[in-house]
């Protein structure tokens, strides 16, 4: 398993043919789930992202997730890379590898992974717009009309940003 | 003593990005902190959703705290795609 | 949507890096199966592949595949690149992506269309091992107990072969 | 006359690659096909299963064929992964 939470691009390919190879061994299949920074053009005033993190936090709780998978689901090993800081239109901000012996085990266990880590994986991104920066605010919870993971209501309704998620 | 750490909007709000404060009693929870960090800013959150970690751990607000744990209060994450 | 049958190796990522912008602007995720010859090792005599294909159809039946992805799931753009020809142990057999603004979709269209091409796409295996060569015989139509695509049965029982497929 | 073709098994169990075959009969199914293409080989598919397409489109055995089609027998596909 590795995880990485790191400022600088990378790039999907070598950090794949990278991996371990004896984890690997015997894999039929290999999923991998690459988010992007989307590109709205002139439909939006979006110059760049911030991504701030949790220092320690987030690097756990992203241990946790693909240690999850692992024992979810019939998967040789497992890559998750984020990044933080400055990003523009159509950059990686994500990458999740799942590698296994039959693909519906990696497929299952790749989404696994990026659905829990936006849930619980501590990043937040920040638009920079020509007006200034505004938070991301995009909770899941609410959109799934639950309170997970202990947060709490204080104070009125917020606004939730459209279309917000790769 | 306990460390707080605030981060994104929450630290914004506050104003605050890390301080140490002393457990504010024996049984003290989560939302007990968050009162004590809130008095230390002077200033009350107006987020409609917080979440908080006791020693990078996710947690509820009735969570009990001791000391020297690391309590960090933040909004609803939002990584991982555009 | 681009579709190569071809018998030299790819860089999944480099085919990627080339895919037309414009097709995929505004993608939040991209979601790639890539298919690999496994490394069964100790395990077996296996020392090669040989994937014979129909060709013209085999295209043909990719492209259909890709088209039907895009009407069902909410998809930027799709790539599909499969070998034939003799393939070794850990070698890429088939590479599948899917460009979307949302990853559910991603993950949708990419599984339909891996699963899709296993059952329709005119490949077939046949292992090299030390005493000869063999058919691989893996009949998805048997294994769900429904014979589709009007195949039809000629003779008694068949072998399936085990753990056969990525 | 209709253009024949054989993949895989199926083309080493006859040693049929391609051949043209004369329309069996007016209204000519694959079936019809089929069993001309193994008089001609002079040997029968002992596969349980086998797959037709006309015209590279897949097709049931009732399909019809009519004379100029490309017909291709081959057994289940087993491409995609290792």
């Amino acid at each position: 398993m590795i995880v990485k939470v790191q400022a600088a691009d990378f790039d999907p390919q070598a950090e794949m043919d990278a991996f371990p190879p004896a984890a690997i061994q015997g894999a039929g299949g290999q999923v991998t789930f690459v988010g992007l920074v989307r590109d709205y053009s002139e439909a939006s005033d979006i110059l760049a992202m911030e991504i701030e993190h949790y220092p320690g936090m987030t690097e756990r709780e992203l241990q946790r997730v693909c240690t999850e998978a692992q024992q979810r689901y019939d998967i040789l090993d497992s890559l998750v890379i984020h990044r933080h800081g400055r990003l523009l239109p159509t950059d990686r901000i994500v990458q999740v590898t799942v590698w296994a012996r039959h693909r519906a085990a990696a497929f299952d266990a790749c989404r696994y992974i990026i659905d829990e880590l936006k849930t619980r994986a501590p990043f937040w991104k920040k638009e920079v717009t020509p007006a200034g920066q505004r938070w991301v605010t995009d909770c899941p919870g609410c959109r799934a009309g639950s309170h997970g993971h202990g947060h709490t209501h204080l104070g009125p309704a917020h606004r939730h940003r459209a279309g917000g998620e790769g | 003593m306990i460390r707080v750490k605030c981060f994104a909007s929450v630290r914004e709000e506050l104003g605050v990005d890390e301080l140490a404060l002393p457990l504010p009693r024996a049984d003290a929870t989560v939302a007990d902190v968050l009162q004590a960090l809130q008095a230390q800013a002077g200033k009350s959150l107006a987020q409609a959703h917080l979440l908080a970690a006791v020693n990078m751990t996710h947690v509820a607000m009735d969570a009990p705290v001791q000391d020297g744990d690391e309590v960090a209060f933040f909004p609803p994450v939002t990584g991982g795609g555009a």
